[in-house]
Order: C-alpha cells, then structure tokens, then sequence
C-alpha cells in the first residue's frame, strides 16, 4: 500500500497540469461561459495528442497500457484547469466498447477513439426517469448487424460533438449496449426511430461492462472533482487573507478560518479516496463498492467544500468572474453524474451483509 | 394559546387565496413558478393588479394606501401571495425606499414618489454596497458635494440588484467627509437613474444570470431636494430600511411551495417500475425538510408579533439565518430528484427534459445568494450571539 | 393561531417551575446520581398534589378538565427542573385505560392513577426489538376477565415502583391493551408467565388507544426536553461569558459564539415546535403527524443543544458536577423513547402522498 | 501507487492478527471488547504479554524494547489490536512519559524506569491540565522549590486519566516563578503517588464512569534527580510528547470494530418480521459511515508517512479530528440501534437486554470527550488553519 507517485507519474502530471493551464476558460472580462459548456476541440486535440484517452487501456487496442491510476491523474489535472471536454463520457464510452465488444468490434472502433480520430460517449439517461444503470425506456428489436433502437435518450452530454454514440437499451427484460453511428442529436436529446445500430457482444456480457464502465466513468469524475476542490481551497484561503472588511483581514474572523480548517480535512478526505479508488480500480474494475464509496466520499467533500468556497468568499464569489463558482457548478454537476450520493447510499446498502469490515489493507 | 384561525383571520385567508388565484392571470403566475430570471414586465403587472386591490404596500401608513392588518394577517397575506406563485411587490419600492420616504421624507417628497412607487411606476434599486463596503457598510466612499442646490455625486456601486430595469436609484452618499465617526457624515439620496453620468454594468452570475449590476456616478448632479430627511441622517436610515427588510425576511410560502413541487417532481419521476419518492432516503428528506420548514413556520408565526416597527426584534435573525439555509436546502433537494436531468440547463426546442429539472441547478446556484445577501448568515449568527446571547464574539 | 400564555397558565408555568426547582436533584458535592435515575417519589407527591397528573384528562374521570397545552407546559418545567418521575410514563398509562377501557374500567383506574393513588406505567418494550406500536413477542390468551398474559416486556422504566402495568400484547395477529396489577418485576424486567389480566376495552379500539396515548407521551418528553434544552443554552452562555482562557473569556472566540447562536436558533425552532404540538394534540389526540414531526424537531435539536453544549463547556461539561451533562443524558433518552428520529421520519414517509403542504394555519 | 500490501507487510499483518487473537486470552479480550469502565488488571495482563513479545514499545528506541517499523507496519500492528479487542500499552507509558524520558532523561533514569515503564509495573498518570491551564497549559500555577535536593511541590493537577490506578505521575510544575515567558520556568518532574501529601479525588462523569480524577500536591517532596532533562525545559519536552500523542491519535481499528458490531447488532434487533437492519435509513447510515470511515483510514495509510520524530505533521490533525468526529458518530449510531433497550443502563441478574444495549449510552456520553481531550477539535482546526493554510485565526 503505498500513496506516492513515481517519476513517471509525476511526469505526466505536470505534462497534463501544463496543458490544462493553457486551455483554461477565461472566468473574467464580459460574458464568460457558465454553466454546462461547449466541448473544447483545441483542449479535446490535446488531450488526444497526449495519449491522455488511452491511459488506462491495453496497447492491444491502442492504448498506452498505462492504468486507471493515470486516469485518475490527468482528470484531476484536467479538474483543476477546468477544462470542458467529454473526458469523463469518452471513457466510459471505451471502456463499454472494450468490456462488451467483440474483438473485431475493438478493432474497429477503439483505436479512434483512443487516438481520438472519433468522438464517441456514452447515451445512457432517458427523459423523466432517475438515474439507473438499466435501460428502461429506448428499446432494441433484432439481433447481430440487425438490430434498430427506438426511444429517446436525454440528457446525452456531448451528443452534439459525437461521431458515435453507445447506447444503453432494453432488449426484452435486459439491458444490452449498441453502438450507433451518425446520430439523430438535437441539442442534448438524440431521438431513436427504428434506427439502425450494432449490438456490442452479448446480452449476457452486457452488464458487467456497464458496470466497469460507470466505474471508469466514477473515478474520471472523482478525480476531477479532487482537482476543482484542490483548486478551490486555496482560492479561498487566498481571499480569507487579502480582503478586508472591518478594517481587518477576513482571516481575522476566526469562525470563517476553522471553517477553512474543515473544508481542509474534506478535501484531503477525498483525495484519500480517489488516489485509492484508482487502484482499486486498476485492479479490479468490478470493484463496484470502491466507486459507490468514492462517489460518497467525493459527494459529500465535494458539496461542502462547494458551497463554503462560496459563502466564505460572500457576494464575489456568486459571480462568473470568480472561478471558485465555476467549480462549484461543476462539482454540482459532477454530483448528479453517473448516480448521486443517494443512489451509491442505496447501493451499498444492499450488499452490507456480505462482509464484516471495509477492508483497505490488501494482500495480492 | 389557540391553534385555530379565527373566523375573521379564516375569512381573511379564503379573501387572500381567492384574490391571488383569481386576479392575478395564471399565465403570470406559472412563469414566476417556473423560476429562472424574472420578467419586469411580469413583476410590473403583479404589482399593479395588488395595488389597485389595495394590496401592493400593507404595511405603509393607511394615508398612503397601508392596511392596519395584524402580524398574523401580513403572514397570510404573504404565505398566500407565495403558495399562488404571484411576483411579490418589488421589495425596494414596498419595503425599502417607500417606508424610508414615508417616515422622514417632506411631504413633498411623498406626494412626489409614494404613489408610483407603490404602483411600481418608478421601478427602484438600491445603492447601498461598494466594493470595499459589503457587510462593513459604514466604509462606503461614494461622495456627494453640494454644488449650489445640486449636490454631484461621484462613485461606485455594487451588488445592485435589478439594477437594468430601475428608474431610479436610493443611495447612501457621503456628504460630510470630515465627520468624526464613518457613520456619520451619510445622507441618503434620490437619483434619477437617467441622469447624464450614470453608468449601470451587469455583473453576471455563476447560474448565468444577470440579475446585480455595478452602477458607476461620474459628475452625476442631484437636485437638492431629493435629499430624504436631514442631511447626515442616512445611517439612521439606512437602519431603519435594513430593520424593514427583515420583515416577512423567511420566504416560507415559497419554500412550502418549492417543497410541494419537489416533492410532486419525485413522484413524477420514475424509477425502476416505481418513482422516486418510492425511494425511502429521498421520501425521508422530504419528510424531514417538511418538519424542519413547519418549525420554521411556526417561529415566524410565534415572534411575527414581537417585532416593533422600524427596531426588528433580534429574533428575526433566526428567520434569515434558518430561512436561507431550508431554501438552499430544498433547492438542493430538487436539483437532486433532477439527477441527470439536471446536467442539461438550456433544452433545445424538442427537449424531453422537463423545464424545472433544467432550471434546477442553475436555481441551487443562484440562490446560494440567499446566505450572503441581505446579512449573511455570519452576520445574523453575530447579530443573536450580542444581541440575544449577549455575547460579544 | 395565538402562542400566548393567558394569566392561568402563567401562573400554573410558574407553580410548577418553583416546584421543580425545591425538587431538583443536587449536581455538586460528592457522588451524584447519572444516568437513568430513581423515581423521587417526594417530588411525585408534590406533582400529584398540584394536580399536574390530571392535567390533560377530564373532571368525569377526575382530571383537571385542562389540555394537553397545561401538560405540555407542565412537563417543560419538569424538565427545566430534571425532575426524575415518571410522569410522561403516567400520562401514557392514562391516555391509555382513557382511550381503551370501558367506562368501568376508567372509573376504576383512572381517578386513582390521576390523583396519584396508584402509579400506573405502560409496557411497551420488548427486548431485542426495534421500537413499535405495536406488540410481537408478548401474547394474550383468553378474552375479558380471563386473559393471560405471557412473555418479557422490557425495559420498562418505573415498572419498580408502579402499582399496576398497561402492557401491550399480542392477540392473534393484533395488538391489544391489558392492564396488569401487582406485576412480577426484576430492575426495568417485566415477566409474564400466565398473568392474569383485564383486557382494556376491545382489540378495535386498540391500535388507536395506543396511538392516541404515546402521542400524548411524545407531547411530554418533547416538552420536558423543551425545559432541558432551554436551561442548557443558558448555563452554556454564562460559562462563555465567565470562563477564561488564554487570558480572555471564551466569548472572545467567535467560532463559539457563532456556535452558540445556532444553538439558540435550535432552541427556538423547538419551541414553536411544541407549542405548536400542545395545541394541535389538544384538539386531535390522534394527530400522530404532528407528534412525528415534533419527535423530529426536537430529535435533531435536542442532540445539536446537548452535544454542543459539552463541547463549549470543554471538560467540565464531561463531569457530572455540571447539570450541562446531565440535561444531555436526558435528552439522549428522550431521543430513544416513544420511538427515534429515523423512525418517525419513516412514519412520516409513508404519508407523504396524503397532502400537498403541511398547514399550520388552521381554520376552526 | 500500489494498492496492495507487500508479501512482507502481509506476513507481518499475518503475524499480528496471529499473535493479538491467539496469545492474548480471549476472554480478556471479550470484556474489552464489551466497553465500560475498562479492567487495571486486563491491561497489565494484556500489557505485559505484549512486551513479554517485544510488542508493547515498538515506537522506542531499540534498546529499550523498539522495533524499526514502517509507519505501514506500526498502523497494521494497531489495526489488528484494535481489531482483536486486545486493550492497548497505557498511552502514558508508552506513547508519553517512556519517548521522554528514552528522548532526554539521564541514562539512569532509562534504566531506571523505561523497563518497568514497557512491562507496566509503574503505571504512570500525566500531571498537566490544571484547574485554570486546560488548553492554554502554559498558564499551570503548580510549584516546585528546591530545597536542598529535594523538590517540594504544592498545587492541583486535573483531568487526571486512570490516576486512581496509578502508581507514578509525570508532572510539569513550575520551577522558575520569574521567567520572562510563561512558556518558561516549567519542568518536567516524576513523582511517586505514595509520597507523603499527594491526594487523589475522583472526579465524576456523566457516564457514571470514575475514569479521571483530581490529584492534589502539598509540600510533596521529589528527589531532584527525578526532574527529567533540564531544568526549565519542561515546556519543550511536553510539546515533544504531546507530538508524539497524536501518532495513532484516530482509532481507526477500534472505530471500524465498533461499526462491524453496530451492524451486526442491527442485525440482530428485530423490527416486524425483519431486523433494524433492512430498515433503508439505518443501512444507509452504515454504509455512509462505512465509506467514510474507509476515507479516514485510508488518510492514516496517506499521510502517516509524512510524521517526523517529534514534530507531528500538523496534517495529524485532520486525524484527531475527523477521527474523534467518526468515533462520536458510530457511538451515537449504536445508540439509536440500541432505541429503548438504551433507557436501562445498569441491567438486573434476569434482564433480556444485551450488555451492548445497557451500555450504548453511557457510551456514548462518554466518548463525546474524544473532541474535547488531547487538544479539543477547536484547537486541532486552528492548527490546520495556521500551520497548514498560514491563517492566524
């Protein structure tokens, strides 16, 4: 059990915090962008060209053979950038690709995607229905090289820049995953009318790889969660020292300082979390209950963290030219990812019984 | 003690209900449910359809269109207004500027201003924060220098809300800047907001809305007599409007009514072959927040009474400070039933995302305002702790 | 709606306020007794002699012919006062032979429990069970003036000094009322091994009966937490204001005082709460959302008050010396009897599709 | 990064989990594990098993019965203690006076007290708060003359843990009445109980439990060769242990123990046809502590590494904190999963109630120390506020 980075990985976290700082958003000036963005092609072409999409694939389908662990590395570099890209999406979407998908199906559809010559996420919420990782609502008819889906899919993030979409659909009583080309997409709802799409793998495999893959999909939201709040912290601390009000620095009033000090243990919490829910990852991409627990863990940092960013900050910091309301926008986001707080509650309540303790020291 | 409302207040109620759900058009009042950034000309109506009834300033002295209802009536009457989504008359025209006017402006000063500010006529803001003057008001630096029987005002203000659609503006200047305390040496000054010098900027806000302003003063020349009260006197003033603007300052109508409406999104939502409020943390939440916001309730209700006009009881610190924290908390709460929905803010034209889990986040985010605006909830904690507590903190 | 005293409940508050304080049990000098306490009968005396106990009953069963507002504010000095008897007990046996028995019953019970002849407590409990209305493991055999009752009920606070029992039991697949006279007692055990006993009133009228009765009895422990509540906030603010650290009094620190202040607003948010609950409960006994959503309240701000309170006493409030840690060990039992927060959220839940909004405007 | 534990580390957590479960009695072990009032003579035994295995002092220097430990290796060794239920070495004697007087006593005082210190044949009790000098221990008013070569102390020590056991007390007592700092003139002085003026009073707490105790010093006379290092440099050396007190300062082990119990006593508590368990609220209250708890370990495994002999990473903080936080939270869960069975704190010869139930509460009154002792959460916030984000506060 050991937290520290190698050279290597110490490597690639400057090479992404560099990168990232140079396609951070503009938060002053006029009309800056709030709220959820446009996909950002220069930072998304510089990502790809950095090899950051195939990090935690097998160089057998294109990847770097790198792991989850530098995943989890450059989303935190790209968290804390701010960078507006379909990382997260695209990550899942591989990973369905590369879990459900047969070997001619990995061939031909991973390697672009991880060199980044497509753009394919995931399609897997649908219209007034929770979260849920079982299709309901867009339905497959047919088999093999024949299958059409019909329904809607809404909201699809990044529907708009997609090349393919991946799709989750109810095929009888199941939920299988299918890929579509070209898209029906209006805005965020991509609408299904017999449309004709490929069905990745088997029913039977369906499942597991959704599983793995919100797993993935968890652990790049997490941890670019850890680097907005690792972003933000000091943000605020900074402005705790230099504003004054009542003639005397904020830092004077000591209920906004040990409120700092618990934001502090929040945020080293999380990152706690996430630097293990990577391994835990790299090792066993089933490990469903490490994700459940990080979405936990990140949720709770991430909302606290959040909201006092903004309230210690007071009137500015509601304001689009303060870059700690942007993270609180995308930590909100990132809460209602891939199944909140809640949802990951209700989960691990479940399967309580079937152990006595977390345990986090593990022998190989 | 009697738990019941009387025959009179009951009868008071069906009035108010009545009134709301039946004078002011339903189209109106759905897009104020509805949320996001307020229409003006939405506002505008509302309040002159309360005004002709009667209904836009209650609390005014009866001269100038006030009703002599007890506490208990006010709260119906805002409880109702805010359960019938009806736009609340514009809070710096009904409980800010006006009652200022009305209690130490020259008669002139209210024949002039009272009855279109009552009737929003003249749509006003507040020029109250600088940037080095937030909650330390007293700092504030914007000058005033009379100048025969003009005074030219020079300076900034922030954190002007609606600013874009005001008429003209209430402002706290300094006119005597070699007064002994800060405090002093404040007047408080009507500005047509068309004056030659005037500069409104937008400052946009982290759910993309435009709703506070930055307004500049260059050379701006004031007529003498807009000058309400007594030269010097604009803290004392500003005291009393600040004390105002605690009153009715828990929204309880409208969270009850935000409450209701999440709790209607969660059985509207499905999940699985069931809905969201099948769920037994989400339906727990709502149970708890309906029993937190009833004690809510029930505290205004209890100490509504106590407050003496212009010197707010103490205790309506707790209404802020418990008010702010249950609307963010139901905010919170439906921008979670929204899930997934909530990632998509703008719906395209054949979206299937309904309208309010698209505003539900954006709405969360705006009203993180509400424990920082209006006394942050640090200064109320402050406020109970000398005020009540009698401890100095 | 009026939360007003008139001048006879005034001087009733103040009555029984003065004889809380020439009974309150000492805090200082040597050994003090903590935890769950004996029942001080010179006190119960006291209470019944004032006519506390008759308070929220009829003069035609030899009540006072007041209401639950008179017992509520009755019990928030006996709280006030940490008087330990066993009056919130006593009020749920009466509503409970009230509201069950036949009006033979009630004349032969009630007058004497009222006037404190008899001390009659309710056996609700039983070991290794979750709190419940209902009885599982106790059963009644037999039907009027031949039932039996057999099984543990425990713990059943004052069951040591009561004259006679009202023990739910188990009847076929439903719940009934009995009362026991002369039970066989070990420490807080009641044992039933074919015991006799009368049957109150018929199994129809149960459920109700005991719905009615423990509400009056959540009326009594929120009340009598409303009195702890309201004498620990103010201990605490003068050991603010007195004690010194570093040279100043802990006043000086803002992160107290601002934590003081939620603690008032805690307070406060309580007490409408159970003015509110008195009010309500006197013109519907059977108003359980009412008693649920005062259970609540005063759940969550009787811990918040009690837990701070300690720690902005530091030490001191750890020792048994100060009557700040003894109100907290009482407002821990209040929160555990009748049935805790989670559970009357739970109650609560099941319900939520009944109305649109809570009314607390009232029309008669 | 690598998730897993080496061979060697899995060994030794292998050897530990062998060594706590099998060599240490189980009954011992089980009374432990039932909590209250805690056993002197279970932890003498259980203390000298340990250092009879060379596992009571591991944190020593090696020849005085250490080990050279990873921090990964000291953190399995308490994990699997805690885990085994096995009471740990006196925290006095092993992570307090011992490191002192190995740190900066003469060789004869090594030899003289560190082997009984290890073995717990001299139970030590620490003589630092004072009545008036609780958090600001600088303030204590304990005197020490020199008369001849004796030290005479007058004056009162409190919050003396397990004092009523103890067979020697280390006390800081003020030796330079003038120094220029408060902080100076302390030092750091042994003193045998049974000296002639040396008073114990219990003090009670809340729980019932006589776990602390006032300790009173008149005109005690201490032998001057049991003053610890130097003379007036008590201050340092209290800093130095009061650092080394916050090594192992989360009970991580003991805190996931109480939480597998809390669900297994869940389990077990029968609610209808089901148990508390499968009531949605209480699981996930389990699962939340759970995942949290797994945080606060997993910062333990982080940061461990980063301490440095003597000068506690300030980041220990977040561990006092957030453990103290856990523990309080898992003790209050227990508490309502116990519900009315935790009205009977004391249980009759024939009761049905679980030993758990009776003592939930008592429990968990107790235990609402741990943000209070050894630096009370307020003190470890302005710590990470200061020394980690550099705001005085």
């Amino acid at each position: 059990m050991d937290f520290t980075f190698d050279d290597e990985q110490k490597a690639l976290r400057d090479a992404v915090r560099d990168l990232a700082g140079r396609h951070t958003p503009a938060s002053s000036g006029g009309d800056v962008p709030v709220g959820p963005g446009k996909h950002d092609a220069a930072a998304w072409s510089a990502i790809a060209d950095m090899g950051l999409l195939g990090l935690a694939f097998g160089e057998d389908v294109g990847g770097a053979g790198a792991s989850a662990v530098e995943l989890s590395l450059a989303a935190t570099e790209l968290g804390r950038g701010r960078l507006v890209t379909a990382y997260a999406d695209a990550m899942v979407a591989a990973e369905l690709i590369n879990r459900a998908g047969t070997a001619e199906q990995k061939a031909a559809f991973l390697p672009d995607l991880l060199d980044g010559s497509s753009l394919i996420v995931p399609a897997l919420a649908e219209p007034g229905r929770a979260w849920s990782l079982a299709a309901y609502d867009v339905t497959a008819e047919g088999e093999g090289d024949s299958v059409v889906l019909t329904g809607t899919k809404e909201p699809v993030p990044y529907a708009d820049v997609a090349t393919h979409l991946v799709v989750t659909a109810r095929a009888g009583d199941r939920t299988g995953v299918y890929l579509v080309a070209d898209p029906q997409v209006s805005g965020a709802r991509v609408h299904f009318d017999a449309t004709p799409a490929i069905q990745l793998g088997s029913l039977d495999d369906a499942p597991a790889a959704i599983e793995a893959a919100v797993n993935l999909g968890i652990l790049a939201v997490v941890s670019e969660a850890l680097g907005a709040m690792d972003a933000a912290l000091p943000m605020t601390v900074e402005y705790l020292k230099t504003r004054k009000q009542f003639g005397v620095p904020l830092a004077a009033f000591q209920t906004l300082t040990q409120r700092a000090a618990d934001m502090y243990v929040s945020l080293e919490l999380a990152r706690s979390t996430v630097l293990f829910t990577a391994m835990a990852l790299a090792d066993d991409p089933l490990d469903s209950a490490a994700a459940s627990r990080a979405k936990v863990q990140v949720g709770q940092s991430g909302r606290h963290i959040g909201q006092e960013a903004i309230q210690l900050h007071g009137g500015i910091g509601m304001t689009a030219e303060y870059a700690v309301g942007h993270y609180t926008a995308r930590l909100t986001a990132i809460e209602h990812t891939f199944g909140d707080t809640r949802w990951h509650l209700a989960r691990l309540s479940a399967s309580l019984r079937d152990y006595e303790q977390v345990e986090v020291l593990r022998p190989a | 003690m009697h738990l019941h409302l009387t025959a009179e207040d009951a009868a008071f109620q069906q009035q108010m209900r009545e009134f709301f759900t039946t004078q002011v058009p339903q189209d109106l009042r759905q897009r104020w449910a509805a949320g996001g950034e307020p229409s003006a000309d939405d506002m505008r109506q509302a309040q002159r359809i309360l005004n002709e009834a009667g209904l836009a300033v209650p609390h005014w002295p009866v001269e100038w269109g006030g009703k002599e209802w007890s506490q208990l009536q006010r709260h119906i009457y805002l409880q109702e207004m805010q359960d019938a989504s009806v736009p609340p008359p514009l809070a710096f025209n009904a409980n800010m500027v006006g009652p200022v006017i009305a209690a130490f402006g020259s008669q002139e000063l209210k024949e002039r201003f009272l009855p279109p500010t009552a009737n929003l006529d003249i749509w006003w803001c507040q020029g109250f924060s600088e940037p080095n003057a937030g909650s330390d008001l007293a700092s504030l630096r914007t000058s005033a220098v009379l100048e025969g029987d003009e005074w030219v005002v020079n300076g900034q203000k922030t954190w002007t809300t609606l600013g874009q659609h005001a008429d003209w503006i209430f402002a706290l200047v300094r006119t005597e800047p070699d007064a002994p305390k800060k405090q002093m040496g404040i007047s408080f000054l009507l500005i047509d907001m068309k004056s030659p010098g005037v500069t409104v900027r937008p400052i946009q806000l982290i759910d993309g809305g435009h709703e506070v302003n930055e307004v500049f003063f260059e050379n701006v020349r004031v007529p003498a007599d807009q000058l309400v009260g007594e030269r010097g006197q604009g803290w004392t003033y500003a005291k009393f409007l600040l004390g105002n603007e605690r009153v009715g300052v828990a929204p309880v109508g409208s969270i009850k009514r935000r409450l209701a409406d999440a709790k209607s999104y969660a059985a509207a939502t499905r999940d699985g072959n069931g809905s969201l409020l099948d769920q037994p943390l989400v339906a727990a939440r709502i149970a708890e927040l309906e029993s937190q916001v009833a004690a809510l309730e029930l505290t205004v209700l209890r100490v509504a009474g106590n407050s003496k006009e212009g010197k707010p009881d103490p205790v309506s610190s707790i209404l802020k400070l418990r008010g702010s924290q249950l609307q963010q908390d139901v905010l919170e709460l439906i921008a979670d039933i929204a899930g997934p929905a909530s990632l998509e803010w703008k719906r395209g034209d054949d979206s299937e995302t309904e309208a309010w889990a698209a505003l539900a986040t954006p709405t969360y985010l705006n009203f993180r305002k509400a424990s920082i605006y209006g006394g942050s909830n640090e200064v109320q904690r402050s406020v109970i702790a000398s005020a009540i507590l009698g401890l100095k903190g």
